[in-house]
C-alpha cells in the first residue's frame, strides 16, 4: 500500500474524463477524415452548446450533493411560453426576458421545497418535471409551434466569424467559472458540498446557499431553452425530454462527483457535454444504426459514475486517522 | 401555513447572523423574506389547483347534455398525438365535419402511448359512444381496442393509419402513401435531370413502428431505382418523428457528404430542420437557382405551403384531408345504417408542386391553416 | 484574561462538570490534565459556544462571557482546535482562513484574491508554514492541516486558542513545531488553553495547571509546584459516588478454558503485534487514553476492519479473515463506542432491535416464516434479564429510551443471540450512575454464565472496579498486563502515559 | 389539531382519502360508478400493483429503482421475439408461451440483479444506477426492435395476459407473498433493518448486501410479471411499453406512504396508494380532462405527499 502507487491511481481517477476524451478524438479521427476539420468541431460545439449551458446550472447543484431532474420542463415551458409571445407577434426581447423570468421562478419553486420543507430533491424535481411538462403541453396544446424566421436568427447567425450560440455559451461559462472560482459565494457552494455541518459551523447560511443553486439551474436552463429552440425552430411536444439526462451525464463525465464538494465548470463540466455530442457526431459519421447512441451514452455515464464512486471510496479509506504515527509509518508517508 | 413561515424567517435571519456588520443584516433578511413571500402564493395555488378541481369539471358536464330534437349521436374521436400540423388539421376537420352533421364530438389525445390509448377508448365505450374514430399509435397495438370496439358493436373507424391483418372488423381510411410518394419523387428527379447532374440523396424515413413511414419510404426507394443515373441516395436518417433527432441527423449528413444536393422528408412537419441546416452551410437557394437544393416532403401543411410560394419547394405529396375526414363520418353513418362499408377507403391525394401550384391550392390542407 | 466560576454541568442527570472555577491570566498557557470524562472536552465546548453550562458563568477581561454559538465565540476572540479539523479539503488554505470574510474588489462580489494571498501569507509565516497560500488543504500533512487551523484561529485574532490533545497525530517533528509556535505566541500575549495526555509536554510548555477529576478540579497551580507523580497520583483518586458490585470469582463449570485467542495481530499504521488469551468467565478490561487504537483493534477482532498479519480463533477455530456475519455464528458479539449509529435502528422498535440478531433462530421449519410467537416471548424473556424498563411497551420506537435503556437493549441484542465472546466498547459512555451499575451487574452475570467479557474503556476506576485482568494500551501495542490482586491506578495510568513511574523517562 | 394529526399519521389514510373523492366524485362524472368502468380501472390497476410493490421493497431497503419501467419493455419485446407467429425462435412451438414467460422472469431478475449489484458491491447511489439502466435498457429494447412493434402473438399468450381474471388471482397471489416476505419472513425483517441503519445491520450480522441485491432483484421480477399483463393487454410487445409509467410507479407508492428515507412501507399501504392513483386518473380522464392537466394533478399530489412524508419522518415522535 505504499503512496506512490495511490498517488498515481488518484492522477488516473482524478482525470479519467480527460483520458476519455483523448481516446475518443484518436479512435473517431482515425476512422474518418472529415471528423478533424475545423467545421465539424464548430458544428459539434453548437450542438452541444445548449446541454452544456443546462450541465453548467446542473453542476452547482450536484456540487450541493443535490440532483435537478426538472431542467428538461423548464427548458419546455420556457420555449412553450416565447413560442406563444412570439407568435402572437410579441418583440424577441421580452420574450426572451419572460423565459429567463420563468427559468428562475421554476427555479425557485424547486428552491422552496427543498430548502424550506426539507422534502428530498430528487422527488420534488421529479414532480415539477412533471408540473411543467403538463403544463407546457396543457399550454400549447400538444401543437407543435413553428417560430418565425427573426427567431431562429439566434440558431444560425454570425458574430465575428462564430456562430452566436458559441457565443452565448461562453458568456455563460464565463460568468459561472468567475463565479464559482472568484466570489464567496462560489466558494461557499463548494464548502456546503464537501460538508454542511463543518458549513454551518464555520458561519455559512447553508439554506441560502441551497435555494440559490435551484434558482442558478432553472436560469441556466432556461438558457439552454433559448439556445435549444433557436436551433430546432419549433416547439414540438417532445422539446427537452431526457435534457436532464444529458445534463447529469456532461457534468459527472466533467468530474463533477455525485457525492458534492468537487466539481468544475471549466474544462469540466463543458467538456462533459462537448464529449457526449462529439461521440454522437462520430457515430454519424460513421453511420453507425442511430438506435445506438442511448446505450453509449448511458454507459459512459455509468463508468464515469463507477470512476467517481471508487474515487471517494479511496479518499475514505486514506483519510482515516492514523494510530501508529512513528516509525513503520515514515517509510511509507514520503 | 403562512404566519409560521414568517416567524421562522425572522428566527433565520438572527440565527444564522452572518459576520456582516450591524448594517446589513436588516437587508439581508429582506432578500430573504421577499424571497419566502413571493412562494406563498405559488403553494397556495397549488393547493388552491387540488380542491377546485372537482367544481371546475361539473360545469363543463352539466352544460354538454343540452342538445335538441332526435337523439344527436356521439362521437369518440382518439388521436395517438397532436405532434405535427397534419394531426391538428385533421382533428380542427373533424370538429367541422362534426358541426355540420350536428354530432356531438369527444376527444381524447394519448401523447404517444399505446396503453393510455387502450383505456381512453375503454371510456369512450363506457359512455356509449355511437362511433369511434382512431388513430392508432402503432398498427398491431390498435388490434384489441378494434375487438373491444367489435365487442360494443360500435362501429370503429381507423384514420389514416391501417391496422394489422387480423380478424378484428374495422374500416380504414388511408392514404395511398406508396404511390404518393413514389409520384412526388418522380418529378422531382424529372426536375433533377434537367440540370443534368447526377446528384447524391439523403432521405429523412419516420417511425418504423408506422406503416405510413415504411409506406414512404418504399415508395421513395422504388422512384430511385428507376433512375440510378440522376439520384444516388447516400444518407438515410432515421427521424422517428422527433424534430431534434432529424435536426442532428440532417446536419451529421451534410457533415459526412456536403455535396448532397436532393433531400426527401417523409413528412413535412421536420422540414424547418431541414431549413436551418441548410441555412446554417448556405445552401438554402431557391428552384432554379444555381447550387439550388432539390427539396421534396409528404402532408402538404403550412410550412410546406408557404416554401412552395416562396419557390423554395420543388413538391410535396398531399394527403387529401377533408375526403379522408367525410369517408370516416360516412362510414360510421353507414354501418350504423347497417349499409355495408368497405374493409379500406384510400385517399389517392396528389402531388402539388411549382407546376400546378396556383390550381391545386385550394384543395391543400396547409393552404388554409392560419400560420 | 478569562475566569470560571462555579461552572457546573450534567447531562440527563450526570453530574459531567462540578463547580469548576480557575483563571487564564493573559498571555499565559494554562495546561489542563485529567483522565478520559474527567469533563475536559465538555469545559472547552462550554468555553467554545458548543455548550451552555447549567449554573455558573465566565468572565472575559471582567465582563459576562455567555457564547451561544461557536461565531459568538469567535468574535469574542476564542478559537477552538479540534481533534477533527474543521477544514474544508477540497479548498485552498486561503479560502478555509477567509471563507466568510473574503475581501472584496472594491464594490465588486468578486475576490480579491492578491489581498488574500498576501495576508494568508502573513499568517503562514507566523504559524511556520511555508506553503504557498493556494495550495488545497487535502494536500497537507494532518501536522501541517493543524497549524492551518491554528492560522485561522490567528486570523480571527484570536486573544486565547484552545489546543485540544494536538499532538495525538502528529509526528515527533511535527509536534517540535507546534512547540516552537506557541511559544513564539505566548510572547505575542495570546493566552493559550493546552489539553494532552503527554504529561513532560504539559510540565514543558504551561505556565499554570489545572487538573480533572470527575468534573471537580483536584490540583491547580503555577508548573513548579507539579511534577509527573503528583499529577498522575491527582488524576487517579478514589471517585467517591460510583459504587461497583462485588466480584466474586463464581464457579463456572467451563472455567478458565480459552474462548477467544489472539496472537501476533498487525495492521500497518494501526495495531502491531497484538496477543491476548480470554478465558470463560472471564471479564478482561483494555485501559488505553484517546487514540491507543483500542476500538481499532476491537474493529479489527470482528471484521470489520482489515488485518494483515496474526491469527484470531474463537472457541478454538480461526475466524482470520471471515466477514463479521461468520464470527457472530462462532458466538462474537460486539458491542459498538458509537450506540446511536452503530448499535441501534433508533427508528426501529425495541423488538425489532433485540431480535435483530438471533431472528435466523426463530424460524418456524415448516414454510420458513418467523415463528411472531416464540419471538415475542423471547423478547419479553430477554427484557426480563437486563431488567428493561418496563414503561416502555415492545412496538414503542427505541429512540424514547434512555441512554442506559437504550444500551440495555443493545446488551439485550446480543444477550439473545448466546454470544460467547462479548467486546464493550465504551459500554457505560453518557450513561447516569444508576443504568451504570445495572450494566456492570450484567457484565458480572455475562461473565458468570461462562461468556468471556473484553471490555474497553477509557476510565480507569471502572476497569479496576470490575475486571479481573487488565491489558493497557499505548500506539496500538499492548505495553502491560496485571492481574486483579495486583491492580495499581497510579502504574496503570503511567502505562498508558508512556511513564514509567520510577525512572520517569519516556 | 390533534384529531387530524391522528388521522394523517394513521396507516389508512390513503384508504379513506380514495373511498372520499370517489364519493364525491362519483355523482358528476358520467359513468364512473359503472360496473365495467370499475372492470377498467381494475385492469389497469393490476399491473400498475405489481410493479408498485417490487418499489416498495426497494424504497424500504433505502434505496430506489427507476429501472422498472425499461424492465418491462425489454421483457416485453423478449417474450414477444420469442412467441411470436412468423419469425420468433419458437414460432408455434407449444411450449412458445411458457418459455417466453420464463425468459421475461429471467430478464427482470438479471437485469434486478445487475442494479442490486451496482449498489451494493459497486458502492454506486442508487439512483444514478438505475437512472442510467433505464436510458441503457429502454435503449437497448428500441435498439434490438430497431424500434419497431411484435406483435402476431400466439392466442393462448393474449388469452393468459390480457385476461383481468387471471391478473385479478396472480396480483392476490403476490401481494399475500410480498405481505408475509415483509412482515414474516427472515428476509422482510433484514431488509426493515437494512432501510433502517444498514451500519447497526451490518454489525448485528445482517447480510447487508445480500438483502439489498434481493429488493432489486424482486423489483425486476415484479416488473417482469406486469410486463406479461401489459404485453397481454395490447397483444404486441412493444419497446416503448409503459415509457411513461414511471410518475405513476413511484407517485402511487410515495403517496401510499412508503417513506423515501428508508425502513419504512408495506404493502397495504402501496395497494392504497395505487387505488387513489387510479381512481384519480380514471375520473379525471372521464371528465374530458386532457392528458397533461392529469399529469400536472398527479404531479402536484405527489409532492404533496412527498412533504407529508418527511413531516412525518421528521415531526416529532
Amino acid at each position: 500500500m505504499n503512496t506512490r502507487q495511490n498517488k498515481l491511481a488518484m492522477l488516473v481517477l482524478n482525470n479519467a474524463s480527460l483520458l476519455l476524451f483523448a481516446g475518443v478524438l484518436t479512435v473517431f479521427a482515425a476512422q474518418s477524415p472529415q471528423f478533424l476539420t475545423g467545421t465539424n468541431f464548430a458544428n459539434i460545439i453548437v450542438q452541444s452548446s445548449s446541454t452544456a449551458i443546462v450541465a453548467i446550472g446542473m453542476t452547482f447543484v450536484l456540487l450541493t450533493a443535490g440532483v435537478d431532474l426538472s431542467v428538461g420542463a423548464i427548458m419546455f415551458v420556457a420555449a412553450a411560453v416565447a413560442g406563444k409571445m412570439v407568435t402572437g407577434n410579441a418583440p424577441i426581447w421580452p420574450a426572451l426576458l419572460v423565459i429567463l423570468v420563468i427559468g428562475v421562478v421554476l427555479g425557485g419553486v424547486n428552491a422552496f421545497f427543498i430548502t424550506r420543507l426539507k422534502v428530498a430533491a430528487f422527488v420534488v424535481t421529479l414532480a415539477t418535471l412533471y408540473l411543467g411538462r403538463g403544463f407546457a403541453l396543457w399550454l400549447t396544446e400538444t401543437r407543435a409551434i413553428n417560430l418565425p424566421p427573426g427567431f431562429l436568427v439566434l440558431g444560425t447567425d454570425r458574430w465575428l466569424g462564430l456562430p452566436l450560440p458559441i457565443w452565448i455559451l461562453a458568456l455563460v461559462l464565463g460568468v459561472a467559472h468567475l463565479v464559482l472560482t472568484r466570489t464567496p459565494f462560489g466558494r461557499q457552494v463548494y464548502a456546503v458540498g464537501q460538508d454542511v455541518e463543518a458549513a454551518r459551523k464555520a458561519g455559512i447560511a447553508t439554506g441560502r446557499i441551497f435555494a440559490a443553486v435551484y434558482v442558478i439551474s432553472g436560469f441556466c436552463a432556461a438558457v439552454g431553452g433559448i439556445l435549444s429552440l433557436a436551433q430546432l425552430g419549433a416547439v414540438s411536444p417532445t422539446f427537452g425530454t431526457n435534457k436532464e439526462f444529458s445534463a447529469i451525464a456532461a457534468a459527472v463525465l466533467g468530474g463533477t462527483s455525485l457525492f458534492g464538494g468537487r466539481g468544475k465548470v471549466f474544462p469540466g463540466t463543458v467538456m462533459g457535454a462537448v464529449l457526449i455530442q462529439t461521440i454522437e457526431n462520430g457515430l454519424v459519421i460513421l453511420n453507425v444504426n442511430p438506435y445506438f447512441y442511448p446505450l453509449l451514452t448511458s454507459a459512459i455515464i455509468f463508468v464515469a459514475v463507477l470512476i467517481d464512486s471508487l474515487r471517494a471510496s479511496l479518499l475514505a479509506k486514506w483519510n482515516r486517522r492514523w494510530i501508529r504515527v512513528e516509525e513503520d509509518l515514515i517509510s511509507n508517508r514520503s | 401555513m403562512k404566519n409560521i413561515q414568517i416567524e421562522s424567517t425572522s428566527q433565520h435571519c438572527e440565527r444564522d447572523g452572518l459576520l456582516s456588520r450591524k448594517a446589513r443584516r436588516p437587508l439581508q433578511c429582506l432578500y430573504w423574506k421577499m424571497f419566502c413571500w413571493c412562494f406563498a402564493p405559488i403553494w397556495m395555488l397549488a393547493a388552491g389547483l387540488l380542491l377546485l378541481l372537482p367544481m371546475g369539471c361539473k360545469k363543463a358536464q352539466n352544460s354538454g347534455s343540452g342538445g335538441s330534437g332526435e337523439p344527436q349521436l356521439t362521437i369518440g374521436v382518439s388521436f395517438e398525438t397532436l405532434q405535427t400540423g397534419f394531426w391538428v388539421a385533421s382533428l380542427d376537420a373533424f370538429k367541422a365535419e362534426c358541426a355540420k352533421r350536428n354530432i356531438k364530438m369527444i376527444q381524447a389525445i394519448a401523447d404517444g402511448d399505446a396503453n393510455r390509448q387502450i383505456e381512453q377508448v375503454k371510456n369512450f365505450i363506457t359512455r356509449k359512444v355511437d362511433g369511434i374514430v382512431l388513430v392508432p399509435k402503432d398498427a398491431k397495438a390498435c388490434i384489441p381496442i378494434i375487438k373491444a370496439a367489435n365487442a360494443a358493436n360500435i362501429p370503429i373507424v381507423l384514420f389514416n393509419r391501417p391496422p394489422d391483418k387480423s380478424d378484428a372488423k374495422s374500416v380504414a381510411v388511408v392514404a395511398d402513401n406508396f404511390a404518393l410518394t413514389r409520384e412526388t419523387v418522380k418529378y422531382m428527379i424529372g426536375e433533377a435531370r434537367k440540370t443534368g447532374k447526377k446528384h447524391k440523396a439523403m432521405v429523412l424515413i419516420g417511425d418504423l413502428g408506422d406503416i405510413n413511414a415504411i409506406g414512404r419510404r418504399d415508395g421513395f426507394d422504388a422512384a430511385v431505382k428507376e433512375a440510378p443515373d440522376v439520384v444516388e441516395v447516400v444518407a438515410r436518417v432515421p427521424t422517428e418523428w422527433n424534430q431534434e433527432k432529424a435536426q442532428a441527423g440532417v446536419v451529421n449528413a451534410f457533415q459526412a457528404n456536403p455535396d448532397i444536393s436532393f433531400i426527401f422528408t417523409s413528412s413535412d412537419f421536420l422540414l424547418p430542420s431541414i431549413v436551418s441546416a441548410l441555412k446554417a452551410t448556405g445552401k438554402y437557394k431557391k428552384v432554379g437557382e444555381p447550387g439550388h437544393v432539390f427539396l421534396g416532403g409528404f402532408d402538404g401543411d403550412a410550412t410546406a405551403y408557404q416554401m412552395l410560394k416562396d419557390g423554395y419547394l420543388d413538391a410535396t405529396g398531399v394527403q387529401d384531408v377533408y375526403f379522408e375526414v367525410e369517408a370516416c363520418l360516412q362510414a360510421i353513418l353507414d354501418a350504423r345504417a347497417g349499409r355495408p362499408v368497405p374493409e379500406t377507403i384510400t385517399d389517392a391525394g396528389f402531388v402539388i408542386h411549382q407546376g400546378n401550384l396556383k390550381e391545386k391550392a385550394p384543395r391543400m390542407w396547409g393552404a388554409n391553416v392560419k400560420q | 484574561m478569562i475566569t470560571f466560576e462555579g461552572i457546573t454541568k450534567s447531562f440527563g442527570g450526570v453530574p459531567v462538570l462540578r463547580d469548576v472555577s480557575f483563571a487564564v491570566p493573559p498571555g499565559r498557557t494554562v495546561g489542563i490534565v485529567g483522565e478520559n470524562g474527567a469533563g475536559k472536552s465538555t469545559l472547552m465546548n462550554i468555553l467554545g459556544g458548543n455548550l451552555q453550562p447549567d449554573r455558573g458563568s465566565m468572565r472575559w477581561e471582567g465582563e459576562v462571557y455567555a457564547p451561544r454559538n461557536p461565531r459568538d465565540a469567535a468574535r469574542r476572540g476564542v478559537a477552538f482546535v479540534h481533534q477533527e479539523l474543521n477544514l474544508f479539503p477540497n479548498l485552498s488554505i486561503a479560502e478555509n482562513l477567509f471563507l466568510t470574510t473574503f475581501p472584496k474588489l472594491g464594490r465588486l462580489p468578486l475576490i480579491d484574491r492578491a489581498t488574500l494571498h498576501r495576508r494568508t501569507a502573513e499568517w503562514l509565516e507566523q504559524v511556520g508554514l511555508t506553503h504557498p497560500p493556494d495550495i488545497l488543504v487535502d494536500r497537507l500533512s494532518a501536522g501541517e492541516r493543524q497549524l492551518v487551523e491554528i492560522a485561522k484561529a490567528l486570523s480571527l485574532d484570536a486573544k486565547l486558542i484552545i489546543l485540544d490533545e494536538p499532538t495525538t497525530s502528529l509526528s515527533a517533528r511535527e509536534a517540535e513545531r507546534l512547540f516552537a509556535l506557541m511559544g513564539r505566541l505566548r510572547e505575542r500575549g495570546i493566552a493559550m488553553i493546552y489539553i494532552s495526555h503527554t504529561l513532560p509536554d504539559v510540565l514543558r510548555l504551561c505556565d499554570e495547571i489545572v487538573v480533572l477529576r470527575d468534573g471537580e478540579v483536584v490540583g491547580s497551580g503555577p508548573r513548579a509546584d507539579f511534577n509527573i507523580e503528583r499529577m498522575i497520583a491527582l488524576m487517579v483518586g478514589r471517585s467517591l459516588n460510583q459504587l461497583y458490585p462485588e466480584r466474586r470469582a463464581a464457579p463456572v463449570e467451563k472455567a478458565g478454558e480459552v474462548i477467544l485467542e489472539v496472537r501476533g495481530v498487525t495492521q500497518p499504521g494501526i495495531v502491531r503485534n497484538v496477543s491476548m488469551n480470554l478465558r470463560c468467565g472471564e471479564v478482561l478490561g483494555i485501559f488505553g487514553l484517546m487514540g491507543a487504537g483500542r476500538s481499532e483493534l476491537a474493529r479489527i477482532l470482528f471484521g470489520l476492519d482489515p488485518c494483515e498479519k496474526g491469527d484470531i480463533r474463537v472457541a478454538g477455530q480461526s475466524v482470520f479473515g471471515a466477514p463479521p456475519r461468520r464470527r457472530i455464528q462462532r458466538g462474537l458479539a460486539f458491542l459498538t463506542e458509537n450506540r446511536r449509529e452503530e448499535g441501534l435502528c433508533l427508528e426501529a422498535t425495541i423488538a425489532e432491535n433485540i431480535t435483530l440478531v438471533s431472528l435466523r433462530q426463530y424460524q418456524s421449519n415448516r414454510v420458513g416464516l418467523l415463528n411472531m410467537g416464540r419471538l415475542r416471548e423471547a423478547v419479553n424473556a430477554i427484557r426480563g434479564a437486563v431488567r428493561l424498563t418496563p414503561t416502555a411497551g415492545n412496538e414503542a420506537p427505541v429512540k424514547i429510551l434512555s441512554g442506559g435503556n437504550q444500551q440495555k437493549v443493545v446488551l439485550a441484542k446480543w444477550l439473545l443471540a448466546k454470544s460467547g465472546v462479548l467486546i464493550l466498547d465504551e459500554p457505560t459512555r453518557g450513561i447516569d450512575v444508576g443504568a451504570k451499575f445495572e450494566i456492570y451487574q450484567l457484565i458480572h452475570e455475562l461473565a458468570d454464565n461462562g461468556a468471556g467479557v473484553l471490555m474497553i474503556s477509557s476510565e480507569l476506576e471502572e476497569l479496576t472496579g470490575i475486571c479481573d485482568r487488565l491489558l493497557v494500551m499505548r500506539r496500538g501495542e499492548i505495553v502491560a498486563e496485571l492481574r486483579r490482586e495486583a491492580f495499581d491506578g497510579e502504574r496503570i495510568l503511567a502505562a498508558a502515559l508512556g511513564e514509567t513511574v520510577e525512572t520517569g523517562a519516556p | 389539531m390533534a384529531t387530524v394529526k391522528r388521522l394523517l399519521l394513521s396507516e389508512y389514510f390513503v384508504l379513506f382519502l380514495s373511498v372520499a373523492y370517489f364519493a364525491a366524485l362519483a355523482p358528476f362524472t358520467p359513468g364512473l360508478a359503472t360496473a365495467d368502468n370499475l372492470g377498467n380501472v381494475l385492469a389497469t390497476l393490476l399491473p400498475l400493483f405489481i410493479v408498485a410493490m417490487g418499489q416498495t421493497l426497494v424504497l424500504i431497503s433505502g434505496g430506489i429503482d427507476l429501472s422498472v419501467t425499461s424492465i418491462i419493455a425489454l421483457c416485453s419485446i423478449t417474450g414477444a421475439a420469442i412467441m411470436n407467429g412468423d419469425h420468433g425462435w419458437l414460432a408455434g412451438h407449444p411450449l412458445a408461451v411458457p418459455a417466453a414467460l420464463a425468459a421475461m422472469l429471467l430478464v427482470g431478475a438479471l437485469v434486478g440483479l445487475a442494479n442490486g449489484v451496482a449498489v451494493t458491491k459497486l458502492k454506486m447511489p442508487p439512483f444514478i444506477v438505475t437512472l442510467t439502466g433505464m436510458m441503457f435498457f429502454s435503449g437497448l429494447a428500441v435498439w434490438l426492435t430497431q424500434s419497431k412493434n411484435i406483435g402476431n402473438l400466439p392466442a393462448a399468450f393474449n388469452r393468459i395476459g390480457g385476461n383481468t381474471v387471471i391478473a385479478f388471482t396472480i396480483t392476490v397471489l403476490l401481494g399475500v407473498v410480498a405481505h408475509l416476505m415483509l412482515t414474516r419472513s427472515l428476509w422482510g425483517r433484514w431488509l426493515y433493518a437494512v432501510g433502517h441503519n444498514a451500519r447497526t445491520s451490518l454489525i448485528s450480522g445482517v447480510p447487508v448486501h445480500g438483502v439489498v441485491i434481493g429488493a432489486y432483484m424482486a423489483s425486476g421480477l415484479l416488473a417482469a410479471v406486469a410486463a406479461v399483463m401489459y404485453t397481454g393487454q395490447t397483444e404486441s410487445g412493444s419497446p416503448v411499453l409503459a415509457q411513461r409509467l414511471l410518475l405513476d410507479i413511484v407517485g402511487a407508492t410515495v403517496i401510499g406512504g412508503t417513506s423515501l428515507f428508508g425502513g419504512r412501507g408495506k404493502i397495504l399501504w402501496t395497494l392504497y396508494g395505487v387505488l387513489f392513483l387510479k381512481l384519480m386518473d380514471n375520473s379525471l380522464n372521464l371528465l374530458d380532462l386532457s392528458h397533461f392537466t392529469i399529469m400536472m394533478v398527479k404531479g402536484a399530489v405527489i409532492l404533496f405527499a412527498a412533504v407529508m412524508d418527511t413531516w412525518r419522518t421528521r415531526a416529532p415522535a
